[in-house]
C-alpha cells in the first residue's frame, strides 16, 4: 500500500535518532580538539629537518646540496649555501644552509625530497595543525621552524627513524674505519717516508723530491 | 470629493488606461492585460456603489463581482492559451503580424 | 480613512498606469500585480473584505502567474528593440483621454451620486455563502460550467501538436 | 492562576496600551502586536534552524552543532548559541548582485517574499484572544497572501539572470500551484463543517470534549485524511523535502535564491522559515484544535503552550521527514499532486458531506471510514501502477 515503505524509512531514521543518545559507540565523530584519534604510523604531511645532538645549528643533517630544491616538483623549497664550513657528525667540514625554506603552501607533501635526501636530513613531519591567520609569513617554514631533532623523528615514526639511525650509524662507522685506516696509513706512510729519507739522505747527498707526496686523506 | 467619486475617478482612470493599451501596444499579452484592468475597473465601481449605494443587504455588488472575477479568470486562462498556440504556430506574438485568420 | 483612500488610490492609478508604459514585459507584469493589489486594498477600504481578499487571490495568485508563465513562454521576457507601440497608436489614445475625461466630468458633476456618506455595509462571509447558494445559484452553477470548460478548452489550445497526429485538425 | 498564565500577553498587552493616550491606543496596539509577532517568530526560526540541525545530526548518528554557546565564556549551552554567529555571517557578508540582473526587481523580490508571509500571521489564533486581525473571512485572507509569495520566487528568479535561478523559479512556481488546490481543498473540508471561514470560529467549534477527548477534526476519518493531505500539501508549499525540487541543489544551484548573497539570502531563509511557521500554524488552526488541549484534565496549561508545543511537534516531524526522504522526480511530483491528492482532496469533501448529513453514531464512522479507505487504496494502487519498478536501465552508460 502506498506510504508503507515511508513508514518504514521513518521508522529507521527514528531508531538512529534514539539510539544515538543511548548508545554511544552509534555515533562515530570525534571531538576534535578535545578528543583525538592515534595517527596512522604512516601518517606524512610536511617536511622538516632532522639535526642531532641538542643544538640545533650544530647538529643539522643537512648539507645544502640542494638535490631537494632540485627534485621538488612544485619548487617550494629555497636554498641557500653558507660560504664557510662547519664539521657534520662525521666530523668532516661540510656547507650548511644558510638559508632552508620551505613554502608549505605550495608543497604538495609528494615525499620526493625524502626520497632523494642522501644525508637522511630531510624527513616528513606529522604535524597538521598547521592553519594561520596570515596567509604568507607563517606559511613559509624557516630553517629554525623545520629543524627538529633526532629524538622529535624517533617519537614520530620510530621504524623510519631507526632505519635511518643505522644508517647513519654504518655511515659513521665506515668513516671511522677509514678515518682510521687512513690514521695508519699515515703513520706507515710517514714511517716509510721517514726511512725512506733517511735512506736517501744516507745514500745521496742530492735527491730528486718525492713525486708523490703521500695525501692525508 | 467624496470617496465614492474618488473610487469612481480611479475606476474611470483604470478603464481609460486599459483601453489604451489594448489598443496602443503590439504585445498580444499585453493587450490582455489591459483587458483585466477594464475588468477590474468595472469591478471596482460595483463595489463602490454597493458600498454607498441604496440596498447593500442585497450584496448583488459583491455577487457580481465575484462572478466576473471567475469569468477574468477563464478568459486569461483561454486567452494565454491561445497567445501561446499562436506563438508556436507563427513565432511571434505582436499582434501587428497576426492578422490573417488563416494559418 | 481617507488618507488611506487617497494613497491607495494614486498607488494603483501609479501603477496601472506603469502597467501600459513599460517596453519590458515582465516589468508590466509586476506592475499589474501592484495594481490589482491596490485594487484589492480599495476593496478593503469599501468593506468589501471577502471580495477583496478574493482579489488577491485570482489576480496576484492566479492570473499574474499566469501571465508571467505566457509572457517567458513566448519568449518575449526581453526588451523590445523594435517599437512597442501599433502605427495607430496616438487615435487610441487621444480616445482613452476622451473617455476619461468624459467620465470624470460626469462622476465630478453628477447629481444623481448620493451626497452624504452611508454608514458602512456588512457583508458576512455567511450572507455572501447563503446569498450563492439560494438566490444567485444558477448562476453559480453556470459559471462553474464556465470555468470547467475554459480550463479544459486552455488545456487544449496549449497542448502540444502530435506530430503523428495530424489528422485532428489544427488547434 | 493558570488563567492569569494563561492571558499573560494580553493583559500584558492591555497594561501596556494603558499608558498611552486614549487618541492612540487604536494605532498603538496593532503595532505592539506586530512588534510582538516580529520578535518571537524570526527568534523561534533561530532556535528552529539549530534544533534542525541538531535533529538531522542525530538521525545521521553525528552531534550536529554543540560548540557555540554563550560568547567570551566556557559555557556552551550544548550549541544553541549557533543562531548568532550565523545571523552574523550573513548580516556582514558582501552582497553580490549579478551584473546583468534586473537592479530593481532582484532587490524588491525578498521583500516581497518576507511581506505576504509575516501578513499571513495576523490572521492566526495563537492562544486564547490572542488574534491579531480575527477577519470573518480569515482563511482566504490566509491563502489569498500565501499565493503572492509565488510573485515573489518569480521575480527572485527572474531578476538573477541566471538560467538556474529561473528553472528553480518556475520549478517552485509549478509545484505550489499545483500543490495550492489540495492544500485548500482539505481545508474546504473543515469550512463546510464549520460553516465559517473564520480561524476563532474553527477553534471554538473543536473546543469542547467527550469522555476527556477534544472535538479535533483530526480524530474523525475526514479530518484524518484532510489533515495528511494538508501536511503534505504543505511540506511542498513551503520547498521541503521530498519536495525541494526547487532548490535542489545537486541540479540547479540553490534554485531561485542562486543570485543572492548576504543580508537578502537571510531574508530568503527567513521567509521560507516563517511561511512554513505559518502553514503548520494554519494546519493546526484546522485540524489539531488550534490552542486547545487534546484531553480535558491538561486543559489547565495556557493556551498559547499548547499552540507552540504543537507547532515545535509537527516541526520535528517536518526534520524527521527532511532527514528520511530522498527528492522526488519533477514528473512524480506532478502525478502525486494531480493524480493522487487531488482526487483525494475531491472525496474527502464528499466525505465530509457525508458525515455532515448522516446521524451521529458509529455508521457514520464506518461509512465515512471505509470509503476514505476504499478511495486511498485504490488511488494508491493508481498512483504506483504506472510505475516501473525493477532494475534501472542506463541508454548511455554501460
Amino acid at each position: 500500500m502506498l506510504g508503507e515503505q515511508i513508514i518504514k524509512g521513518m521508522a529507521v531514521t527514528a531508531r538512529n535518532f534514539f539510539g544515538s543518545y543511548f548508545s554511544k559507540n552509534r555515533l562515530t565523530t570525534v571531538q576534535y580538539p578535545e578528543e583525538r584519534l592515534p595517527q596512522k604510523g604512516n601518517t606524512r604531511q610536511f617536511p622538516f629537518l632532522v639535526y642531532d645532538g641538542d643544538d640545533a645549528e650544530k647538529g643539522l643533517r643537512c648539507v645544502a646540496c640542494q638535490i631537494c630544491e632540485k627534485e621538488c616538483p612544485p619548487k617550494c623549497i629555497y636554498i641557500v649555501k653558507s660560504k664557510d664550513k662547519k664539521p657534520d657528525y662525521k666530523g668532516q667540514p661540510q656547507i650548511y644552509p644558510l638559508t632552508f625554506d620551505i613554502d608549505i603552501s605550495v608543497c604538495m607533501s609528494c615525499q620526493i625530497c625524502v626520497e632523494v635526501c642522501p644525508f637522511e636530513s630531510i624527513k616528513m613531519n606529522t604535524e597538521f595543525e598547521l592553519s594561520t591567520a596570515d596567509r604568507f609569513g607563517d606559511l613559509l617554514l624557516t630553517k629554525e621552524k623545520l629543524a627538529k631533532p633526532n629524538s622529535y623523528y624517533q617519537k614520530i615514526h620510530p621504524a623510519d627513524a631507526a632505519e635511518s639511525d643505522a644508517v647513519i650509524a654504518a655511515e659513521k662507522a665506515k668513516a671511522e674505519a677509514k678515518a682510521k685506516a687512513a690514521a695508519e696509513a699515515k703513520v706507515k706512510a710517514d714511517a716509510e717516508a721517514k726511512a725512506k729519507a733517511a735512506a736517501a739522505a744516507a745514500a745521496a747527498p742530492i735527491a730528486p723530491p718525492p713525486a708523490n707526496p703521500p695525501t692525508t686523506t | 470629493m467624496t470617496p465614492l467619486q474618488v473610487c469612481l475617478l480611479v475606476s474611470a482612470f483604470l478603464f481609460a488606461i486599459g483601453f489604451a493599451g489594448a489598443v496602443t501596444r503590439r504585445h498580444a499579452i499585453l493587450v490582455l492585460i489591459g483587458i483585466e484592468l477594464m475588468l477590474n475597473a468595472a469591478n471596482l465601481n460595483f463595489i463602490a456603489f454597493w458600498r454607498y449605494g441604496a440596498h447593500p443587504e442585497a450584496l448583488t455588488g459583491i455577487i457580481f463581482v465575484l462572478f466576473s472575477m471567475a469569468l477574468a479568470g477563464a478568459e486569461a486562462a483561454v486567452g494565454l492559451a491561445l497567445v501561446i498556440a499562436i506563438y508556436r504556430h507563427k513565432k511571434t506574438s505582436n499582434l501587428d503580424e497576426v492578422k490573417e485568420l488563416k494559418g | 480613512m481617507t488618507l488611506a483612500l487617497i494613497i491607495t488610490a494614486l498607488v494603483t492609478v501609479l501603477a496601472a498606469a506603469t502597467v501600459m508604459s513599460l517596453r519590458n514585459l515582465v516589468h508590466c507584469a509586476l506592475a499589474m500585480a501592484v495594481a490589482f493589489s491596490g485594487v484589492a486594498a480599495l476593496y478593503l477600504q469599501l468593506n468589501a473584505e471577502f471580495v477583496g481578499f478574493a482579489e488577491i487571490l485570482v489576480y496576484v495568485g492566479a492570473i499574474a502567474i499566469l501571465i508571467v508563465f505566457a509572457i517567458l513562454l513566448t519568449r518575449s521576457g526581453e526588451t523590445p528593440e523594435k517599437s512597442v507601440l501599433t502605427s495607430g497608436w496616438l487615435a487610441g489614445v487621444a480616445v482613452s483621454a476622451m473617455v476619461f475625461t468624459l467620465l470624470g466630468w460626469a462622476v465630478l458633476t453628477s447629481s444623481a451620486l448620493p451626497k452624504e456618506i452611508a454608514i458602512a455595509p456588512a457583508a458576512p462571509v455567511k450572507n455572501i455563502g447563503d446569498a450563492l447558494m439560494s438566490k444567485f445559484v444558477l448562476p453559480l452553477e453556470i459559471v462553474g460550467l464556465v470555468l470547467t470548460a475554459a480550463m479544459i478548452g486552455a488545456v487544449i489550445i496549449a497542448l502540444k501538436e502530435d506530430k503523428k497526429d495530424n489528422s485532428g485538425g489544427q488547434p | 492562576m493558570f488563567d492569569q498564565l494563561d492571558q499573560i500577553f494580553v493583559n500584558a498587552l492591555h497594561w501596556l496600551v494603558g499608558f498611552v493616550p486614549e487618541v492612540l491606543r487604536p494605532l498603538v496596539t496593532p503595532l505592539i502586536c506586530i512588534s510582538f509577532i516580529l520578535m518571537v517568530f524570526p527568534a523561534f526560526f533561530s532556535i528552529i534552524t539549530i534544533f534542525e540541525r541538531k535533529g538531522i545530526g542525530r538521525i545521521q548518528n553525528r552531534y550536529g552543532p554543540n560548540r557555540v554557546g554563550i560568547p567570551f565564556t566556557k559555557i556552551r549551552l550544548a550549541g544553541f548559541g549557533q543562531f548568532l554567529p550565523d545571523g552574523l555571517k550573513m548580516l556582514t557578508k558582501e552582497d553580490i548582485v549579478p551584473r546583468a540582473a534586473d537592479k530593481l526587481v532582484h532587490f524588491l523580490a525578498p521583500v516581497v517574499m518576507l511581506i505576504p508571509v509575516l501578513l499571513s500571521y495576523s490572521v492566526l489564533p495563537f492562544g486564547k484572544n490572542m488574534t491579531l486581525a480575527d477577519y470573518d473571512a480569515g482563511l482566504l485572507f490566509f491563502f489569498a497572501v500565501g499565493g503572492a509569495v509565488e510573485i515573489a520566487v518569480f521575480m527572485a528568479g527572474w531578476s538573477s539572470r541566471n538560467k538556474y535561478s529561473l528553472l528553480g523559479a518556475m520549478r517552485a512556481i509549478a509545484q505550489m500551484v499545483s500543490y495550492e488546490i489540495p492544500l485548500i481543498l482539505s481545508a474546504v473540508s473543515v469550512v463546510m463543517i464549520v460553516g465559517s471561514l473564520k480561524l476563532t470560529d474553527i477553534i471554538a467549534h473543536q473546543n469542547h470534549y467527550t469522555f476527556g477527548i477534544a472535538h479535533w477534526h483530526v480524530f474523525t476519518p475526514w479530518g484524518f485524511i484532510g489533515f495528511v493531505l494538508f501536511f503534505i500539501a504543505s511540506l511542498a508549499e513551503s520547498n521541503r523535502t521530498p519536495f525541494d525540487l526547487p532548490e535542489a541543489e545537486s541540479e540547479i544551484i540553490a534554485g531561485y535564491f542562486t543570485e543572492y548573497s548576504g543580508f537578502k539570502f537571510a531574508l530568503f531563509f527567513l521567509g521560507e522559515y516563517l511561511g512554513m511557521f505559518a502553514i503548520i500554524g494554519l494546519g493546526i488552526t484546522l485540524f489539531l484544535g488550534g490552542w486547545t488541549a487534546p484531553f480535558s484534565f491538561l486543559a489547565w496549561i495556557p493556551s498559547w503552550i499548547w499552540f507552540f508545543g504543537k507547532l515545535t511537534a509537527i516541526i520535528f516531524v517536518f526534520i524527521w521527514i527532511r532527514a528520511t526522504l530522498p527528492r522526488l522526480r519533477m514528473d512524480q511530483l506532478m502525478n502525486f499532486a494531480w493524480k493522487f491528492m487531488l482526487p483525494l482532496a475531491l472525496i474527502n469533501i464528499l466525505v465530509a458531506g457525508i458525515w455532515h448529513y448522516m446521524a451521529a453514531d458509529w455508521q457514520r464512522w464506518l461509512v465515512c471510514g471505509a470509503l476514505i479507505a476504499g478511495a486511498y487504496v485504490l488511488l494508491g494502487r493508481g498512483l504506483m501502477q504506472n510505475q516501473k519498478l525493477g532494475k534501472r536501465i542506463y541508454r548511455y552508460a554501460e
